[in-house]
């Protein structure tokens, strides 16, 4: 039978890993999922509570797929607390993703939070490709590290390098991620940039990632209430993070005056995009 | 207003009230409806005119998600709650606006709320008003003043007491008479009739036996209502002789043209854009076109209401 | 009444007000309505119950055709016109009835009309009455006297005056709001609600500019009112506290499910019909049972209202 | 693309036939029509003015078919008035279709008025299949007899006759269309009697086949509305002969107690059916 990806998807969850003490990847099986692109994102029903867009992470299973949550305000937090064996809906994929260029030889992976799922999605791409692959992980200090284990797992069969930073130096180099990104982009040549996290911080991955003349693509976040490209709350000047995005390239984001600058609340009002750190 | 020429057909073109529209295709409000950038994509895709999401006094975040539900076949249940940035904001959102025949929709519970906004907006380029009457979701909004007789007569008085661009009103099928809101809307001096906005409903997820919008009740739009909205553009033109702005399940130029027949002078596109994109302007509107070139007919106008004869 | 054992599961019984369906599947007034036989077919394939096709005091030939266009998507629009062979001829059709629990829809301007017809169905083998408050499309009939309060509650007085058996009145979205003359019903002594009926609407052809049905505007009935439905039975059952019989674009035992989930007792099925024939009484049915043992619920009953709770 | 059966498709009419002073046969181009099987029929549109059921009648013209009509009272006169040019609406094709038996060899069609159009669609097949047939056609008198030519050309790659009766004598045979195949009958072995026109005459036929052992289809008429089986009005018994006929056999037959007897009117009120010469 046909399924409608918009209609909601009621889901078991199966299994639940503790990645940090706020971050949890809950695993469920659906086979939409699974067949996810890198990029893409789920709406995902916490039935009376909320709905959030949440980027398709991977799962070892056949079949299943998962989301990786970190707890912080209303939905995300009750999300982070269901249990294993509770229901949660989900409608999608959504959106375009991150591409492979032709004859890729070198890819450079790197972002931060919860920002790290979609590129973990990528990071099985290139390792199925045999692109070899920098991935440099920002987090603020230990505690908050995680998926080095699984990046390292992930791109197994490439020659690979999983970098981590943190910004007080508990752990990995200290310093931000783009920091570092400063250092090796300068010795190394990348065929693209792939990136995603705060904004700012892709916002400097791009300004970097331009003066050296590598391509870039960024998968970026705006408030989403449809996921479909109806209601207009997550454009970014004149185009649709849900439906044209979530991944934009060099060419896009040259263009896109609003990147790393505006962003809209729930509302629709602008409000300038501020280092949260 | 500058015209994009690709999109210059004198055969497409249709005059409604004091507007004059390059072509009958007109956004819907809610959809799309809060970028000045989007507006300009949008024009440059071909729209006709572009009403903006309902707008309020203050700032409204709305309901929690979800808000939007895809019931499939070409329909939606919405409540989302007339989230919108408020007067202050959007005027400046759109201060830029140059090109874009522009109708901003407004809501509000009282005459009073209305004033303030329409100063806000009157000075700028934009080409009317929109009052919406009809939000099936919000409580002590839209509809629920729609079914208040004396207070839509109010409104209407107090936004053309203050501005001379054309207003229309935004009407739906709830718990009123849809003819006699019109007929109230027209008896104030409202310039046009939109009709309809979405219709309330409901529904629920059978495995954990929740509703699914966060407000329980929303909306219905897009497919399912077409022929409710054709009903209710005939009813409206054909007893009021008023001019309509049809909306309601237009996917395709046959269900443009058939909202014409009904008594419409222009249509809204909203839940196609969930199907097509902004790409259903100019598709819709160029086989508009070709149905006017087959008809033998000079203009679109000529189809208003043609079926009022039989 | 004898019961077909191949259909008698204590699973999917339920009680509606005084009555007692051996499943929650009805036939909605206006399908297959006239013929006895019929009605005993429609048992043998497992209907719950039967609502006569809607009955005035005398014959009423209806509108020309066209009265039935198919819109497509599990959608008609109708304008029979309450065509009906009149009370008198009906009653001698039902005479012979044994075993369908039937219940005779009524129809008619004035509470003067009622009582003959009731007394000439009351002494038969039916078990109960409808009656029909929301044709949308027949003059002082339907619709427009359920717009009057006073009338409504008149009707139901008159009738319940004269018979013991349940009385459920049908009601629809349409010019009233549906919970107002919901609540007008009860106080009057309803047994129950039947929501919706069909919705006022209207299709052209655009070829030739003209409306189809030969009464211009008629019924949506089938999947596009779905939703509608669901939000009625949901706010009249919340609210009022009375028994409600679901209807509307009943296509599937999900839908089914919905219904009751929502606030139904049962729900009735008509359009499917045209998609399906009457073997959609048995597949909604067991669909329901599945979904009853995969729940771990008893009956059927378990589901009315739960949605109530969220 | 998918058509609709259940959605009107306007139709120009291309031609007429003046089969008698008071039938025509409108011919239109429908690849749908043009396909019909025999006894099946169209819902009519005749804007503004009525929609009657008509059964499919054959035309030469490739992706063409044809309707025949009565003129009889507001929706077939109108229909009969139609110019070359004008338009009318069709749906369908509806209902189920007479059927041949494997290994026949020899059939019989009769029929009277505009009973004879499943008919002469039911011929054209017989041709095709090389069954051998004889039709017989009754009418009143010789200005009402019409399909005669036809119906010896759509058979004439068989072995066939086509026996035309008049109830007043003044062509063919003198009598009823049954008076002829009470005669036949007798002296021939037919694997099928195929019936359609006046419901005495196929309920006589019917006897008379029952008689004889003789396998009978009869294509019933009935009131109809929607066309589709929702609207029940054309019931005979338990049956919609909408969706479940119009073609009945000798089984269907012997159980509908209405048959040949009630016929329910506009209203649904059932009355006796009597012989209307
Ligand atoms: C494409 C996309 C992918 C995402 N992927 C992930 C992911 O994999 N893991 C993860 O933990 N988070 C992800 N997020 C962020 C996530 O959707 C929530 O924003 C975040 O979980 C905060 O939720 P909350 O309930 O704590 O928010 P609240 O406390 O209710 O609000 C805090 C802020 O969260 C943001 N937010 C809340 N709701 C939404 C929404 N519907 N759409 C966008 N932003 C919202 C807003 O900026 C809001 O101001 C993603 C967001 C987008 C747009
Ligand atoms: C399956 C079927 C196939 C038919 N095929 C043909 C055909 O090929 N050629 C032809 O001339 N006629 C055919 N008829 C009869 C035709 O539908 C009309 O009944 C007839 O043309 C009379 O129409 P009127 O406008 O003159 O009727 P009116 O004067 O309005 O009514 C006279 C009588 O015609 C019959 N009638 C009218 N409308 C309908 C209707 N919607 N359904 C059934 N009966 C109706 C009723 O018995 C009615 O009492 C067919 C009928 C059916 C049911
Ligand atoms: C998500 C969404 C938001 C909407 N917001 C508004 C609004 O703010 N003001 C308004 O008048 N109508 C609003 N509507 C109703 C639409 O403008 C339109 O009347 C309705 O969707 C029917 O048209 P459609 O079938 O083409 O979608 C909204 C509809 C949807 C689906
Ligand atoms: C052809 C037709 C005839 C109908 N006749 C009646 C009627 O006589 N009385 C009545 O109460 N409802 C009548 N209805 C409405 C149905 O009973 C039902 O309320 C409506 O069709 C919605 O249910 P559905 O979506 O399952 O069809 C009729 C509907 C149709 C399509
Ligand atoms: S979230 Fe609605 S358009 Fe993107
Ligand atoms: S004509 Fe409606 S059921 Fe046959």
């Amino acid at each position: 039978m046909h399924i409608n990806i918009d209609h909601i998807r009621i889901v078991n969850i199966d299994n639940i890993i503790e990645e940090t003490p706020s971050i949890r990847t809950l695993i469920f099986r659906d086979k939409l999922s699974s067949n996810a692109h890198p990029g893409q994102f789920l709406m995902v029903w916490i039935p009376r509570v909320e709905e959030l867009p949440l980027s398709v992470m991977i799962s070892d299973k056949k079949m299943h797929a998962a989301i990786t949550i970190r707890k912080g305000g209303f939905g995300s937090t009750a999300l982070f607390n269901k249990k294993v064996g509770e229901i949660i809906g989900i409608r999608g994929p959504y959106g375009n993703h991150f591409t492979i260029i032709k004859n890729m030889k070198k890819a450079l992976l790197i972002g931060g939070g919860t920002g790290l799922v979609p590129l973990m999605r990528l990071a099985t791409k290139m390792n199925e490709f045999g692109i070899n692959s920098t991935f440099v992980m920002g987090a603020r200090s230990k505690t908050e590290v995680f998926f080095e284990k699984q990046a390292n797992r992930f791109l197994k069969n490439t020659k690979h390098k999983v970098i981590v930073t943190t910004d007080d130096g508990s752990y990995g180099f200290k310093g931000s991620a783009t920091d570092t990104l400063a250092t090796i982009i300068k010795e190394e040549k990348f065929d693209r940039v792939y990136t995603c996290g705060p904004e700012l911080m892709m916002k400097k991955v791009f300004a970097l990632a331009s003066e050296y003349s590598v391509s870039v693509e960024a998968s970026l976040e705006r408030y989403m209430k449809c996921g479909i490209g109806i209601c207009g709350s997550c454009c970014v000047g004149e185009q649709l993070v849900c439906k044209e995005g979530t991944v934009f390239n060099e060419k896009d984001l040259r263009l896109m005056t609003e990147f790393g600058r505006i962003y809209r609340d729930k509302t629709g009002r602008k409000s300038h995009i501020v280092d949260y750190n | 207003m500058k015209q994009n020429s690709k999109y210059n057909n004198d055969i497409l073109r249709v005059n409604i009230s004091s507007l004059s529209l390059r072509n009958p295709t007109i956004l819907a409000s809610g959809f799309l409806g809060i970028s000045q950038e989007l507006f300009n994509k949008l024009y440059r895709y071909g729209v006709g005119a572009v009403v903006s999401k309902s707008i309020s006094t203050q700032p409204m975040e709305g309901y929690k998600n979800p808000t939007v539900v895809s019931l499939g076949n070409g329909s939606y249940l919405n409540a989302v709650g007339l989230s919108n940035p408020g007067a202050e904001s959007f005027s400046k959102e759109v201060i830029s606006n140059k090109q874009v025949p522009l109708i901003i929709s407004l809501v509000g519970s009282t005459d009073s709320d209305f004033l303030p906004m329409v100063k806000k907006f009157d000075h700028l380029n934009i080409c009317g008003y929109e009052i919406n009457l009809s939000c099936p979701h919000v409580t002590q909004m839209g509809m629920e003043v729609g079914d208040d007789p004396e207070m839509v007569n109010r409104i209407i008085k107090t936004v053309k007491s203050y501005s001379r661009k054309p207003l229309f009103v935004k009407v739906g099928v709830g718990n009123s008479d849809i003819i006699a809101v019109a007929q109230i809307a027209k008896d104030a001096g409202a310039d046009g009739i939109t009709a309809i906005n979405t219709i309330r409903a409901m529904t629920i997820d059978i495995e954990t036996s929740m509703p699914i919008l966060s407000n329980r009740i929303g909306g219905l739009s897009g497919k399912p209502i077409k022929s409710i909205g054709i009903r209710c553009v005939y009813e409206i033109s054909k007893k009021l002789k008023i001019p309509v702005i049809g909306c309601g399940g237009v996917f395709t130029w046959e269900d443009a043209v058939e909202f014409m027949l009904a008594g419409a002078s222009a249509i809204q596109l909203g839940s196609v854009i969930g199907y097509e994109g902004i790409i259903a302007f100019s598709r819709i509107t160029s086989g508009i076109k070709k149905y006017l070139e087959r008809k033998g007919l000079k203009n679109a106008m000529e189809l208003i209401g043609l079926a009022h004869k039989y």
